[in-house]
């Protein structure tokens, strides 16, 4: 606790527009300089979240993605640079993050998570942003935040459409098998990569996610648990709607979870979703 | 009886209702003589749906990865298909969405 | 034409999400790409405005701004990196656009709005949005929008609040004026400086802001003229409220204006704001 | 007569309202034996601001930078200060912000 008041006496002047805010203040500061988030994902949510989570000054910041850079990328991905394209998209977003603040621990992980790591990902950090791009993905990291009880910020972009919400929060905040049981048949998953995606939307979205992490890893304000964000950019419409709690019985995150410490890892989620998490 | 419904269609569930995100419905009661979520479900299916049907539903239900709220409330804490919708309600199919 | 036609052929892949996407396509691709949007302000706003305006494609992209990157703004500014410190702040933003997309042309305006030269900015360019953070360049910027009659993005955010509207836009969009016809007085005004604001607020406003730019310039979507987007990010509420068309009589944007293409240069928005443009 | 009221404040004009940003009141009738956005204005400088009243009020409404929307509409389209509210419906105060 002294050392961390002794780097945000040297990091004052950088977050001072942060300190003198009566909602947020000094003890928000401390406690986000503090907490370890970890992103999944550094494509079109992943910019903007991991942008602003280095910015606000996050003390420990993991980034995973096995992808590298691509052209099609750039028109959302932010915090890639053409120079970046054709390097590790992970190495690529840690550096930025770096050259935004210097102050805070970033760690690139170029790997793709996997039931075999996700479990120790996971518990590396205090809460998890899932900026990734398919349902492989989206059950994997939600059932590993559920067994290591990790707040999950899950954002979804498409199209001209986002969602928001947080899984796993607190005693009653469902996790995403709470929500979808049963995964949909992928040909019902459209991703950006196949069905498009307009730049801002994304951004939109990552941005919300970065702001819901802050909200939780420091206690300020009211988390989007149990509600789900909706935007249309078309419409320049956006509300927020009431969810479930956990449901009794969830595989993942019930009293009665088969998914577990010991099983995650070998869970098939390729059969149970249809899909690979690279596919197209 | 019958109810006069909102019923709207989002992430991405639009495309096969026609591309349009948003209709009112005269929606007819079904066999209790109340009209119920399953009604809208099965009037939006035969007459708003234009395209593969096994986008939208699975069995007597949505399909996996559709969330359905009344009146901006997740249906699981209403009712479900049971739910009873009156004059003014709304219905919303969601498309959960995957992309990033 | 057929000069953006086979640029935009060059830029195909850079663009291929976008095209790909059904409300969006080749045809709103060509007209972003044809278009030149200007961004007042280049800090908690116009870091997500351009950055995002810049990747999306937009063919020239203005960014005006007088003031030096400060530490300060780091925590919620990411154009800006640490490195571009003491460096102008227009030219920094400029920088990171063009590494985003080396395709468009970015033009950097290191100069204050100022009455005197406010018109011929704003003229230069389609579309304005307001990335300001003080009342006297909001009034400003309104009046030279609605004599010049470009459609304006205008973002405000403070605190953990945001608000978002489209000014000056067809035959009945309201400019500020028309909201306001009178200025609060000075200490009614926060202003992110002293009453400081939480880094994500202004990123989800500012990239809410290109969004609204790419619908107004693309002519796809339902732009929010005539309605307020309110965002209270501690609660995770946003929502969006219908305001009034265009004011009978308003001094900048009625048939009866007063402030014209003519009068705007004299107008004194010192005594009307009881502020400066630099005012803390 | 009397209207139960949702009063909302926003945009920092909470500040001189306890920092609360909602408030739901039973608001009184005026003169006119209607309860109107003018009653609402009096009812929240008399009984809910804690400081300041010039940062809310300028003369018989509210100060300048200050808009006020009657269920999510601007009171200008709704007859402002003479627009009459009844049970239910929300009165939201609104400073604009000029931060960025
Ligand atoms: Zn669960
Ligand atoms: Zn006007």
């Amino acid at each position: 606790m002294l050392s961390e008041v002794v780097r945000l006496r040297a990091e004052i002047e950088r977050y001072s527009r942060q300190i003198v805010l009566p909602a947020f203040g000094v003890e928000a500061q401390a406690k986000l300089c503090g907490a370890a988030v970890l992103v999944v994902g550094a494509g079109g949510l992943g910019s903007p979240a991991a942008l602003y989570l280095a910015a606000a000054g996050v003390g420990r910041l993991g980034i995973v993605d096995c992808d590298a850079v691509e052209r099609s990328n750039l028109h959302r991905q932010v915090i890639h640079s053409e120079a970046a394209v054709g390097g590790h998209k992970a190495l690529s977003a840690a550096a930025a993050c770096r050259a935004v603040n210097s102050s805070i621990q970033v760690e690139a992980h170029c790997c793709r998570l996997a039931p075999g790591n996700a479990l120790e990902l996971v518990r590396g950090y205090d809460a998890v942003v899932d900026a990734s791009d398919n349902a492989f993905t989206r059950y994997l990291l939600s059932d590993a935040c559920a067994v290591a009880r990790r707040p999950l910020m899950s954002g979804a972009a498409l199209g001209t459409d986002g969602h928001l919400t947080v899984y796993c929060l607190g005693d009653d905040g469902p996790c995403h098998r709470c929500l979808f049981p049963e995964a949909p048949r992928p040909e019902a998953c459209g991703r950006c990569s196949d069905a498009g995606v307009l730049g801002p939307v994304p951004g939109i979205i990552g941005t919300l996610q970065a702001m819901e992490a802050v909200k939780v890893v420091t206690g300020v304000g009211r988390p989007l648990s149990r509600r789900l964000l909706m935007l249309d950019a078309l419409q320049g419409r956006m509300h927020t709607v009431k969810l479930r709690a956990k449901m009794v019985g969830c595989v993942a995150c019930s009293a009665a979870a088969t998914i577990t410490s010991a099983s995650l890892a070998s869970y098939d989620y390729a059969a149970f979703t249809g899909a690979q998490p690279n596919d197209a | 009886m019958a109810a006069r419904v909102k019923i709207e269609l989002s992430g991405g569930l639009e495309i096969i209702f026609g591309n349009a995100k948003e209709y009112t419905a005269q929606v007819p009661s079904g066999a209790s003589g109340k009209v119920t979520v399953l009604d809208v479900m099965l009037y939006a299916r035969d007459h708003l749906l234009t395209e593969r049907p096994e986008l939208f539903m699975k069995g007597n239900s949505v399909r996996p990865g559709i969330l359905v709220l009344v009146n901006d409330v997740d249906w699981e804490l209403t009712g479900e298909l049971q739910t009873e919708v009156a004059d003014g309600d709304s219905v919303v199919f969601i498309s959960t969405l995957h992309g990033g």
